[in-house]
């Protein structure tokens, strides 16, 4: 006998929230089904209400919030029309959460087994057997020594640790649905993996359905059953996650997967799509298609008439013309980059640079010796995981740290001082960053305009008419009008702001730019129009990039080559091609495995042991070995790995032979 | 230091003869400099000095006044800190409504208020008019410790008056950092019932911080004593503060001011101790 | 600065803080007795100096509001007047110790380290005695003058802001447009100054609201007890000091209205600030 | 009246030349019987003489409250805590003189009337020229240890407190009077002083008027707060410093037995507080009120004021050395424009005595009556003003001390030379930086334009005739130099018999207020408040509370 009755049913749903007595709609007639056991995925863009549909789900909205329209139905039952015991009842037994940042999510004065035996004691079991079914659940989820975890307070354990916890907790009532909100993002790329790993093993051994919610495709596409696309509060696509990816019905949706810089896609081949303008504002009316102001394809019908959501083979999309999403035009235009000679010149040297945080018995050394050398034109790579020193590198070479005795920086063949302020002007103006953050980078009571000038003026030295007209031209530059030159920072969108603070690294004519995350703070669609704004304007100016970001996809368009860096130290350096494709030192190859990608949904991870250690208790030989799976006992632990030169310019340290180095795929 | 404290001493119809007697009794007739070394290693040896008014050493002085005014600060703590917790608590969780708004505005009310004035209202009513209470917080010598509450009741009331908007002001912030928090929607997300998160989940964490705020306001609390120590008529720390910065009296001044300080350092040692025994983070280092 | 969109921003906040009934009371309050600070000589019945010795200690009555004091003085002129000498001393004190503690916080919060360790020690050592008691060694040292008055509780206050100044700025210090500025050779006048301190000033503002409430609370106590404002002044705290031996005897009036024109002021500039905190949390 | 002329020849015998001449005066009515009982006493006329003289006259002496108390019984007093540490030398405040009114006594009682009653002399009179004083001392007083009391500590109590190398706050009394080792001997209960210049009020040097002069025994010990060894009525139980006292019944008192088993005494820093605890039942009895701070309890039929006249006053001193006080028209203007039975009345609720621009206040024997009294005349101070060239007013600053009511009695000078054109910035400061250094050039008392004073209460005008007003006086804040004063103060000191006191007194008079370099225009009383019912309380303007005969 099968039940039919879907775990979680949206009919028509509907929420606003109060803002200020102003009512707010932030889900609009949202329809959707869940069966039980299925995993469905809710994707989108931030703002979009995939988190608003999640606490909807467990009737937990903000104070302010309110289901204005429709219903939800869990198992069949009304939560909307349950007495608060019903709902009690419905949360120990039928439905469980797990959301963003298990470090909150913990109470932080109890311990792990208190907080996991509540489930216990909440679900009737007697007192008795409470201690042996924490034991038992914390085990399901992976955890070595749960005996030992269950003493511990939150604080004690890691990141991914507390997630499983977290997991457990949820998974402990064997519940009906499970709702799974963005759970590994903030996560490290190897702990997300595991995280999803355990995920997708658990679901193998539960019945349980999964309402999944991530702005990451990537994870979708990987955890999911099925998949629905969240677009300004409607549903505007839904379908098995394989027709999504591959054959996606809604502009908007071709829209997002053309955006993304996915494997193979190179600065070199080709701009990446994107989206123009902006999310309705909530609460703005639209009549017809929300999408349609930004859709490539759209007429006067899609203005005028909003359109149904239509089924056909179980893919389902709210649009007037779905098999056009397709054969979207690409809309930016085709890049004239320029590959650079790998002979070019050196800009910038760096050797033996170290620097250390603290001092005596606190001293941490945060990078080690790292020996790396940046050509004129092009983009250098920075990966690894958080921790690895890749900021601190970076503020090394702007002069905003002193790197330890010893490290030596050269710019254009001349030493460069530690600090900006021994630096020369022209070493200051030729050496800029782009933030990771642009609310951070760029101060909030200044103006656009005030932001330019004072850099103009104090790097370039211009004033009056020419300081203007390189304003003009820098604006022009970055794709901004005259009209935003006025604004405060947050009068802008998050990708006007990354513009500004992009116009302002290159108001000084840098020849390197130090790229910190460009993107990471930014959505899909408007991480693509900025990084083709980079690659323009390299290809303009001839400017060498160093940039650092934890997504491979953005690293790997951009990047001409690619240094990995673990712990303070750089593993691997190489063009970037060798580097993806291998053989590849065993931390890269982890790396690579872990981060999700569509169409990538079968590979075998690269499993790695262990936590990250900090610099406090930096391993001794290869500082990687304690997580190696292809650790050579009584070797790596003691001595310091050699260099393989696999080829001109492709650097590794390690103890393998070079023909057992990893391979992809 | 006034240029003459023989002078300010005996007031200016004393014969100079007197006056030059007594500073050269007091040493005061020295260089400044030598005045002042001289008192500062006294006072690190634990020789606080003599009085100027009193020409006797100033410790007993300090040590009775110091007793007295603990106790009256015990009678203020004791009464304010479940009362302002209690408020807080409630405030925070019926947020927004009404009672909060009521709660705030009333706690605001009566912290910003000067204790002279609720002082003296309070004397008026409850002393003067209806005689409920003692108006002077001296109790006969050898009254027994209920007599002695009986007394310090009155003078409490204006020090809980400024403490209670404080303290549930913090109970509050606490409690709602607390409400808004993760943890308690993973707790109220379990099933539990509003109360057993609330009392599970809530309250623990949302009171711990105030504990720190509640010993840095004993600082505060004995500046409020100068004014009700005046008066209430009480012999504490701030009425011997206050006399002898009118009689001049620098040494009493001086030790008065620095057991003040010393007080704070302790309380709030005190406090971080008691915080770091309660809170899980800090007595269980870092993570592992 | 682009002062349009500036504008627009105050003009905003200050539309949504009117929104709130209590910052409104509290703005009506203040405003009140800013005005009788100002212009109370000219608004009242009575000269607040005039004595009149045959009728002295008249219970309130059609001709005198509040009755009058033991010199025959009218108390409501005087309640009205009474308002100068505090919201003259209490708000220099206040901005005095504004700009000390903003200075002070800057510097501790950008340069960090030793200069900030060293400060930071300092201000815990003001920090550790409560206000009135540092004022009263100060002003038994000093000898008691609105001046000294005023130093006294803008060097106590100026720790406070301070470390509020202080911790803000550590936060901005951590933003990156703090290291652009340093990356385009910014002096340190300019980062501490044009950059990181407009970012700072609603924390400042708000502190410098509290300070001004606590600063009128200390000089009405300090009055009270004798420190404080001097006589003749008709003082709120001076005249309930010279009078509340009076009440035991009937004669409440020469004390109640001066302790509703204090209490009143307080909670006023408490409203706003509260107010004001309230909008920055939204 | 009829004169009993053979009664008073009786008496008349074995007196000496000034008192017969004192009761001359009183027989020819130049003295008033008043002061003829209070001068007697001075003189040494014993109060059985002086009664008998008086009888003789035709008039006798006022009959003693004869209500009998009822012996029992605590009473709970308080009053402003005492500025140092009790110890007969160095007491200089009203404090520290009230606990030395519980257990000790001086030779002399200057009583509420101002007349000089014997304690622990049973008699004295004067040499011819007054520069020898010879005392009876009462037999059998015992200390509170057991002793005898004799001459021997008598002599060493005023050694000690003339010695200028021990520096006693009877200096200020004593300087130029009495000098170590003037006191001398005669017998066990006989002792003479030799006085370093004539001095026909000299008794008052010895009574309670200056209070350090208490008899205590000949060797006195360091901590003598811990024993407080006296005659006085009442034995020390406890004492805490800052906080209180109490005293228990001196079995062994030589007077008649004291009534209450205790005293209890508690301090408090400030008058309101004491009100509002008597107020609230706390206690039985506050004393030295200053006016003002008693208004709320002088209608009220719950309490019983005891007022004590004194001689206490607010001197406005301007300065006659200064513009615009140079020309003594200004200074007379102003005077003028004071309306003194209004400030009596309002101010002070009629508790204090009009004062005419001199030190002498009418309840001094040897004011002279018949000096006109100054009063309000705006009309005559204009022309003053016009006379002086200054009808168009004048600015100055008054600096003054903030005490009792002397901020509001400020207000009320510069409300009124308003009248005058009179433009007064008021300068009131805290009591130690208005007397400063206390010496010319660092002190804002000596050295401001204008200024009001506080001068404690004297038995006797010599003090405020000479430091504040002659040309070599050490308070002379009004910078009054004028010799025939002078002179008229050096004669009026030396001047045995009243008569002539009182001739000196009227030039003087009549010369202060021509000169008018200060004005004195009160002499407020001071008041001691009891519950009502209480009965037997006497208290002195110095600041002496004298329980013996209290009952509740």
């Amino acid at each position: 006998m099968t039940d039919t009755t879907p775990a979680l049913q949206f009919e028509n749903l509907s929420v606003a929230y109060r803002v200020k007595g102003v009512s707010r709609p932030v889900l609009a007639g949202v329809s959707l089904e869940i069966r039980k056991g299925e995993a469905y995925g809710l994707v989108g863009e931030s703002g979009c209400g995939k988190s608003t549909a999640a606490f909807a789900a467990l009737r937990y909205l903000p104070r302010n919030g309110a289901v204005t329209a429709g219903r939800i139905l869990i198992d069949g039952q009304d939560i909307g029309q349950m007495a608060p015991p019903a709902l009690r009842q419905l949360r120990r037994q039928s439905v469980a959460m797990v959301y963003q940042d298990p470090g909150k999510a913990l109470n932080p004065s109890l311990t792990i087994g208190r907080q996991v035996q509540e489930v216990f004691e909440l679900a009737g079991v007697p007192r008795a057997d409470w201690a042996a079914r924490t034991v038992e659940i914390l085990a399901k989820v992976q955890i070595s020594d749960p005996q030992l975890v269950m003493g511990r307070y939150p604080h004690q354990l890691s990141g991914g640790m507390q997630q499983r916890v977290a997991i457990a907790m949820a998974i402990a009532s064997n519940p009906t649905l499970l709702v799974l909100d963005e759970p590994t993002t903030g996560l490290d790329a190897t702990v997300e993996a595991e995280v999803l790993d355990l995920i997708q093993h658990l679901r193998r051994e539960l019945s349980t359905a999964i309402l999944f919610i991530s702005h990451n495709l990537a994870v979708i596409a990987r955890m999911c059953d099925r998949v629905g696309v969240l677009y300004a509060g409607r549903l505007v696509e839904e379908a098995p996650t394989a027709q999504i990816f591959n054959a996606p019905q809604h502009p908007y949706t071709a829209g997002l997967l053309s955006c993304l810089p996915q494997a193979g896609r190179s600065k070199d081949q080709a701009p990446l799509a994107t989206i123009p303008g902006f999310l309705p504002v909530p609460g703005e009316v639209i009549s017809g298609c929300v999408f349609a102001a930004r859709c490539a394809v759209a007429d006067d019908l899609c203005r005028s008439t909003e359109p149904a959501f239509r089924v056909a083979d179980g893919h389902a999309s709210k649009c007037h013309y779905p098999e056009r999403a397709g054969a979207l035009p690409v809309v930016a235009k085709a890049g004239a980059t320029l590959r650079m000679a790998e002979q070019a010149a050196a800009i910038l040297q760096i050797e033996n640079l170290s620097k250390s945080f603290g001092d005596g018995d606190q001293r941490q050394r945060v990078l080690r010796d790292i020996g790396i050398e940046l050509r004129k034109g092009e983009t250098l790579g920075l990966v690894g995981e958080s921790g690895s020193g890749k900021t601190t590198l970076a503020r090394c070479l702007l002069g905003l740290l002193q790197p330890d005795m010893g490290s030596e920086l050269k710019f254009a063949g001349e030493p460069l001082a530690g600090r900006t302020a021994a630096r020369t002007r022209d070493q200051v103006k030729s050496i800029q960053i782009v933030f990771q953050n642009p609310d951070s980078a760029l101060n909030r009571s200044h103006t656009v305009r005030r932001m330019l000038e004072r850099t103009i003026s104090l790097l370039v030295g211009l004033k009056g008419a020419a300081r203007e007209a390189r304003v003009q031209a820098l604006t022009q530059g970055v794709r901004l009008t005259e009209r935003h030159l006025a604004s405060m920072p947050r009068q802008l969108s998050g990708g006007l702001k990354q513009r500004v603070a992009i116009a302002r690294a290159f108001a000084s004519d840098p020849q390197v730019l130090i790229c910190d995350e460009p993107t990471s703070a930014l959505d899909v669609s408007v991480q693509a129009a900025i990084l083709n704004l980079l690659a323009d304007l390299q290809a303009e100016t001839q400017v060498s990039y160093i940039l650092i970001s934890h997504d491979l996809g953005v690293v790997r368009y951009l990047s001409d080559r690619i240094a990995v860096m673990y712990l303070g130290q750089v593993l691997e350096i190489g063009p970037a091609e060798t580097v993806f494709s291998g053989p590849h030192h065993p931390y890269t190859a982890a790396l690579l495995s872990s981060a999700p990608a569509i169409g990538d949904e079968g590979a075998e991870r690269v499993k790695l042991v262990g936590a990250l250690p900090t610099t406090a208790q930096r391993p001794t030989g290869c500082v990687f070995h304690t997580r190696c799976p292809q650790s050579i006992p009584g070797l790596c632990g003691s001595k310091a790995p050699p260099q393989i030169v696999l080829e001109a310019g492709h650097v590794i340290e390690c103890h393998l032979p070079a023909d057992a180095l990893p391979v992809r795929g | 230091m006034p240029g003459n404290v023989g002078r300010a001493m005996l007031g200016p119809f004393a014969d100079q003869a007197a006056v030059d007697v007594l500073n050269h009794e007091m040493g005061t007739d020295r260089p400044v400099l030598v005045q002042y070394a001289d008192w500062i290693s006294g006072f690190v040896t634990g020789d606080m000095g003599m009085s100027y008014a009193y020409r006797s050493p100033v410790a007993p002085f300090l040590g009775t006044a110091l007793l007295n005014s603990a106790k009256l600060a015990a009678v203020a703590f004791v009464l304010v800190v479940p009362l302002g917790i209690f408020g807080g608590v409630i405030a925070a969780l019926y947020r927004g409504r009404p009672t909060d708004r009521i709660l705030s505005v009333v706690g605001l009310s009566a912290t910003v208020v000067p204790e002279f004035v609720s002082g003296i209202l309070l004397i008026l009513i409850f002393g003067v008019w209806l005689r409920w209470f003692p108006i002077s917080a001296t109790w006969a010598d050898g009254a027994g410790p209920l007599t002695q509450l009986y007394h310090l009741i009155l003078p409490a009331i204006p020090l809980v008056l400024i403490l209670f908007g404080y303290i549930a002001r913090m109970a509050r912030a606490g409690m709602i950092e607390a409400l808004d928090a993760d943890y308690t929607r993973t707790a109220v997300l379990k099933g539990l019932s509003y109360p057993q998160v609330i009392w599970r989940h809530v309250l623990r964490n949302a009171l711990l911080p105030t504990i720190s705020v509640i010993a840095t306001q004993t600082v505060y609390l004995i500046g409020g004593l100068v004014v009700i120590e005046i008066l209430f008529h009480y012999q504490g720390i701030g009425s011997l503060i206050y006399t002898a910065a009118k009689k001049k009296d620098f040494p009493m001044l001086q030790a008065g001011v620095m057991s003040i300080g010393a007080l704070f350092a302790l309380t709030t040692l005190l406090a971080d101790l008691l915080y770091a025994r309660l809170n899980p983070r800090i007595r269980f280092g870092g993570q592992e | 600065m682009n002062t349009q969109t500036a504008a627009a921003g105050w003009r905003g906040d200050l539309r949504r803080l009117s929104r709130s009934a209590s910052f409104d009371i509290g703005v009506v309050i203040v405003l009140f007795w800013v005005a009788c600070a100002l212009f109370g000589p000219h608004l009242v019945p009575y000269d607040p100096f005039a004595d009149d010795l045959l009728n002295s200690l008249m219970p309130p009555s059609f001709a005198h509001w509040f009755g009058t004091d033991q010199l025959g003085r009218d108390v409501f002129s005087r309640v009205i007047v009474g308002a100068r000498d505090i919201l003259t001393v209490a708000p220099i004190a206040t901005v005095l110790s504004t700009i000390l503690g903003t200075a002070l916080g800057l510097t501790m919060g950008y340069f960090g380290g030793v200069i900030d360790e060293a400060l930071s020690r300092i201000v815990d050592a003001v920090l550790a005695l409560p206000t009135v008691i540092v004022a009263l060694l100060a002003l038994t040292a000093l000898g008691t003058s609105n001046i000294t008055v005023m130093v006294v509780i803008a060097f106590s206050f100026a720790p406070v802001i301070a470390r509020t100044v202080r911790s803000a700025v550590l936060a901005e210090r951590g933003f990156d447009y703090v290291a652009a500025a340093e990356l385009r050779r910014e002096n340190t006048f300019y980062i501490l100054f044009i950059e990181i301190l407009p970012n700072v000033l609603p924390p400042i503002l708000v502190e410098a609201t509290v300070r001004l409430g606590y600063a009128i609370f200390t000089v009405a106590t300090l009055s009270f007890i004798g420190f404080g404002i001097q006589p003749p002044s008709p003082d709120w705290g001076l005249s309930i000091s010279s009078n509340y031996g009076l009440i035991g005897g009937g004669f409440w009036w020469t004390v109640v209205f001066d302790g509703a024109a204090i209490a009143s002021l307080i909670i006023g500039i408490n409203l706003i600030a509260d107010g004001i905190e309230g909008l920055r949390h939204d | 009246m009829t004169i009993n002329h053979k009664l008073l020849d009786i008496l008349r015998r074995g007196r000496n030349e000034h008192e017969n001449h004192l009761i001359d005066g009183v027989v020819r009515e130049a003295v008033s019987r008043r002061e003829f009982l209070r001068y007697g006493s001075v003189l040494g006329l014993s109060a059985p003489l002086l009664g008998g003289i008086s009888g003789a006259l035709g008039f006798g002496l006022a009959p003693v409250a004869a209500r009998a108390g009822t012996p029992g019984g605590t009473i709970r007093f308080g009053h402003i805590v005492p500025a140092g540490a009790i110890n007969p030398v160095t007491i200089a405040d009203p404090g520290g003189v009230t606990i030395l009114s519980q257990f000790a006594e001086a030779l002399v009682l200057s009583a509420p009337d101002l007349s000089a009653v014997p304690l622990l002399a049973e008699s004295w009179a004067p040499n011819n020229d007054g520069t020898v004083w010879t005392f009876k001392l009462r037999q059998n007083v015992k200390f509170h240890n057991g002793k005898l009391m004799t001459a021997d500590d008598v002599v060493a109590t005023f050694d000690r407190l003339a010695d200028p190398a021990v520096g006693s706050n009877a200096l200020s009394a004593l300087s130029g009077m009495l000098s170590k080792g003037g006191t001398r001997k005669v017998d066990d209960y006989t002792v003479e002083f030799h006085l370093d210049a004539a001095n026909g009020n000299f008794p008052y040097a010895v009574s309670t008027d200056n209070y350090n002069a208490v008899i205590v025994p000949a060797e006195m010990p360091d901590d003598f707060e811990a024993t407080m060894i006296g005659t006085g009525p009442f034995k020390l139980e406890k004492y805490t410093p800052k906080v209180g006292a109490s005293f228990v019944r001196n079995p062994d008192y030589w007077g008649a037995a004291p009534l209450p088993d205790r005293i209890e005494i508690t301090f408090y820093d400030d008058y309101q507080p004491q009100i509002l605890a008597l107020q609230a039942g706390e206690i039985d009895i506050i004393q030295q009120v200053p006016v003002l701070q008693a208004v709320g309890l002088l209608a009220d039929p719950t309490f019983n004021i005891i007022t004590t006249p004194s001689s206490a006053h607010h001197q406005v001193h301007m300065r006659t050395d200064m513009e615009p006080f140079k020309d003594k028209r200004v200074r007379r203007a102003i005077a003028l424009t004071l309306d003194r039975p209004k400030f009596v009345q309002g101010l002070l609720r009629g508790k204090a005595q009009i004062g005419n621009d001199s030190p002498f206040m009418p309840a001094y024997p040897s004011t002279d009556s018949s000096v006109a009294q100054r009063e309000m005349n705006i009309a005559e101070a204009k022309q003053l003003m016009e006379a002086a060239g200054m009808a168009g007013g004048f600015k100055t600053t008054l600096t003054t001390e903030k005490y009792l009511e002397i901020p509001d009695y400020a207000v009320l000078i510069q409300n009124a030379v308003k009248e005058i054109g009179g433009d007064i910035t008021l300068n009131i400061m805290d009591q130690g930086a208005y007397y400063g250094d206390a010496v010319p050039g660092k002190s804002p008392w000596l050295d401001s334009e204008m200024g009001i004073t506080d001068y404690g209460h004297r038995g006797v005008p010599n003090v405020f005739l000479q430091a504040p007003l002659s040309s070599t006086g050490t308070w002379n804040s009004a910078h009054f130099a004028n010799a025939e004063y002078d002179t008229l103060v050096k004669g009026y000191i030396a001047s045995l018999d009243l008569e002539s006191q009182r001739a000196s007194a009227g030039k003087i008079q009549t010369l202060l207020l021509d000169e008018t370099p200060v004005i004195f225009s009160y002499f407020y009383d001071f008041l001691t408040v009891t519950k009502a019912g209480v009965t037997g309380v006497v208290a002195t303007a110095m600041g002496h509370i004298m329980l013996a005969q209290a009952s509740l």
